[in-house]
């Protein structure tokens, strides 16, 4: 690598000259990193949001009926202590009637034939995210059960084994057809650049012809396949973003989802760098494989 | 300097070359005529490991050519000067990029380049286009830029396979008095052409080719 | 178009030829098709199963505690007229009481300082699939409520809703993705197909040279570009069908999801057929604009 | 037949043809010589119509070839044969398939075109080679390949570039009399060449050309 100058320079030329074959690459690039991207944005969202849903897993720690406030209090005080606790609330006997009395309003007769409010006082644990994991709450709800004054433990086990389920299940989809995507988007990159390759077979027999060296024949295009392949990357964050942002305007104007918005996220910066790192290795990696692979046969200098 | 042992080169449906051996001394002038498709082009190819021999053994420079390893055939290359038939210009440089090249290639420094591309494209009369491309340019011209950069580099040995196809007589002799210079600094010239005053204006040796073989080899007229 | 059966040769021979770059854009295009067909697969099942999930939709009519058995009879002879009633069934007093104990054993106390059984007779109607959209139930219960001896209508609205916001937003989700990723398959075609033509351009330079027209020379690639599309399509689809396959195995293995399978679906024949026609109409229009583009210059015809 | 009105072309960095006026009628035969870059190409594709005048006016069978419409060139072009300084014959097609090309084009029967294929191939000397591919060949062969898909359709007008420039002197002497006999048939001859032997075999109206500008026009010696 005598003058990296001039093959910086010859980097640059090339893409003045092939303009035409650069932005197809560029473009091309910059749909297969968005595709990949894209299920990547979905993927990541939805589990994001799968984990919010999550959130509001609740779980019921009803007290004896006959426990003494102490005793009531000793639960909180245990509950407190526990890392699955995220927020607590108590919800008394009496409070339990009027939530009765108002989520069936129907059934109200039912109690009124009893002297006494046959209802318990509860406590109402949202459980921290880390242990939002079906065998954790299991786990949780079996110690809770031995503490002393607590009459029953209850929370949704089907909403939660579901949920958990649904997100087992797109992992392993998102891993298929995320494997699937890679190996779709680096064809599809190596393919473009032999294809365009094919186009500079001449230029490069005649570099071998008059005594260039393959380090010296394959630099210049390994330069521009990693540029083509950064902006490639650059340009699929760009348009990744356009449809997130589009995504999310139409959201507010349909009014569906009010919520949505504060819990879709875009790439962090680091992900983002790294898409467009991505493009760069892969431009790059073409490249090498594209010019070695046309060098490679001698006879063909003729 | 460049010797060829029984060397043979077969294509699909003809015999390019067939049992050819000949010794070219260093400094030697070697005339290469023959008839249409004799083999004259093969035979430099050969001699440059653009082609790989399909029996016998090619020495150049001490350095068995069949034998070379990839790698070390750009460094072989870099000693010698290739005028093609086909020109060979890469279609979208300028004419000094072309002619510049194989010095880029080598590391040489940008000024000495200059120096060297200028007397080049003079001695060929093209130093007045030395920016157009050569992709749009006529045949002659396209012709002495190949000459040009088959030079540019004082090689050992200066390849030259029909340099005067596509040029005026005028021009044709402007040409031969410089293969004549370059010969008489001490390179080793091999030409291959048809054009008769070319072959008795060098007047070297004259090796003739007929359908692959050697039919005779004379020494220059004295 | 003198010579039909030379220019079909024509085109088998380009194949022939240019083996490598038709190997490129066949995989190209399978990949592009694959990409757009995935996701096709994707919406189509995940919209199936929504489908399934909301068959278990159920309505619950509640007949009041003093009807006769002449009125349930009329209430029941009214609902199987219903075109929204797919499935029925009767739960008479008894069983509720029955179901009640069953389902929440530590409120059995509950009801036993009653003397009478204070829960009411119903009906079970499971939805028929064509009206099973959250406005059509409520229009149903409405409806059933007037009838005589009917006390409640109950049914889970919210997980209706749910359900159905899920399906309207993946089907947003799914036009824009969709969308997308058609503009991409047909650009990265395209953009194939040009540089393939790049390296053709001096053969079609050569042939406008000798007085070809422009039909004259077009009708090779065009063949070519079709046949390149319907290759491409019909292996995306084979790719397609592989993973779906695959994927089904993988649920049958992990034991997951054991219904799912029957629930999945693959493309039926019509759309497997759309595909490869698809393919082809691309191939054919991305040859097409190709030719005529690189035709378009006079000039470059020396 | 053919005729120029004042007729410039300029490039970018040069004037490769300026006022040149000039009138070839039907059945001539016409010698266009001239340095290299002195336009001889330009001109011929000029009248060719693969370039449009800068200036000036073209007349080819009476038709403006500036003003013609590009669906009309190709029915023009068929009239026409053209020997190519650069070949330009499809690299993996075989001489016969390369020389077949434009009766293909046109709609000849495959008996026909076989015939006609087979004399234009015998009378270039490149019959014997009708199955090799052409992009391998030596130069001189794909000159005559060449050759010969220009004269298959017995073209009203043959335009030739340097049609003898990778050609031996025996061979030169055969295409000479190729296209004398052409000549003999009513085929206006176009011929641009460096080789002073073919203008004096050829014995034809010389046009000389230096810089873009005709300098000179002598009827043949009689
Ligand atoms: N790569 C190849 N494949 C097949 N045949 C070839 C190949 N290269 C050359 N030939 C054949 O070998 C023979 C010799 O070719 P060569 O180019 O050496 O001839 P030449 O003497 O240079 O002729 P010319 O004077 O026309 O340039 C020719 O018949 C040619 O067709
Ligand atoms: N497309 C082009 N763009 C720029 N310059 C051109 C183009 N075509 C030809 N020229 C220039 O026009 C001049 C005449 O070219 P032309 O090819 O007609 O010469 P010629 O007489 O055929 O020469 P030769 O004998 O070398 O073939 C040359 O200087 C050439 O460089
Ligand atoms: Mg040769
Ligand atoms: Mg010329």
């Amino acid at each position: 690598m005598r003058r990296p100058l001039y093959l910086i320079q010859e980097a640059f030329v090339n893409i003045r000259i092939n303009r035409t074959s650069v932005m197809i690459g560029i473009i091309t690039t910059a749909f297969t990193i968005s595709c990949f991207g894209l299920f990547a944005l979905l993927y990541g969202n939805l589990k994001n949001l799968a984990g919010t849903l999550q959130q509001d897993i609740e779980v019921l720690v009803y007290v004896q009926p006959e426990a003494s406030d102490k005793i009531v209090e000793g639960i909180r005080q245990r509950l407190e202590g526990e890392k699955a606790v995220n927020v607590l609330s108590f919800v008394s006997k009496a409070e339990a009637l009027k939530e009765f009395h108002q989520q069936f309003p129907d059934e109200s007769t039912l109690l009124q034939g009893m002297e006494e409010n046959p209802l318990p006082a509860s406590f109402v644990v949202q459980i921290s995210p880390q242990f939002q994991e079906s065998d954790s709450i299991e786990a949780f709800a079996e110690r809770i059960k031995q503490f002393p004054g607590v009459e029953q433990v209850r929370y949704s086990q089907d909403w939660i084994d579901t949920l958990a389920l649904l997100v087992s299940y797109f992992e392993f989809g998102a891993i298929v057809i995320g494997l699937i995507l890679a190996v779709a988007t680096i064809t599809i990159i190596a393919n473009t650049v032999r294809l365009s390759f094919y186009l500079r077979k001449e230029e490069i027999e005649i570099l071998r012809l008059i005594g260039a060296t393959g380090s010296f024949i394959a630099t210049p295009y390994v330069i521009e396949g990693a540029l083509l392949g950064a902006c490639g990357g650059a340009l699929a964050l760009v348009l990744l973003k356009g449809v997130f942002e589009f995504f999310l305007l139409e959201i507010n104007a349909s009014g569906w989802f009010s919520g949505l918005e504060s819990v879709l996220i875009f790439f962090p910066f680091q992900t983002s760098l790294f898409l467009v790192l991505s493009g760069m290795l892969l431009g790059c990696g073409s490249s090498i494989i594209s010019v070695f692979g046309l060098m490679r046969v001698r006879n063909e200098a003729t | 300097m460049i010797q060829l042992f029984h060397v043979s080169k077969f294509f699909e449906r003809c015999t390019a070359l067939h049992d050819v051996t000949v010794r070219i001394e260093k400094g030697e002038c070697v005339l290469l005529t023959g008839p249409s498709g004799a083999g004259k082009t093969t035979l430099l190819k050969l001699i440059f490991g653009a082609e790989i021999p399909d029996e016998g053994q090619i020495l150049v420079q001490n350095r068995n050519i069949a034998r070379l390893r990839e790698a070390d055939i750009p460094y072989l290359r870099r000693t010698m000067g290739f005028v093609l038939q086909n020109f060979k210009l890469l279609p979208k440089k300028t004419v000094f990029d072309n002619v510049a090249l194989p010095l880029i290639i080598q590391g040489v420094s940008r000024a000495d380049s200059k120096r060297k591309v200028g007397e080049a494209l003079k001695a060929v009369g093209m130093n007045h286009k030395h920016t157009s491309q050569t992709g749009v340019m006529s045949a002659g011209e396209q012709q002495r830029v190949c000459i040009a950069r088959a030079i540019v580099n004082n090689p050992i040995i200066l390849l030259a396979d029909e340099p005067t196809g596509n040029l005026d007589t005028v021009l044709t002799s402007e040409i031969v008095e410089l293969f004549k210079t370059i010969h008489a600094r001490g390179t080793t010239v091999l030409l291959a052409t048809h054009n008769q005053s070319v072959v008795e204006e060098m007047n070297g040796r004259v090796l003739h080719l007929q359908a692959g073989r050697m039919v005779s080899d004379k020494g220059p007229a004295a």
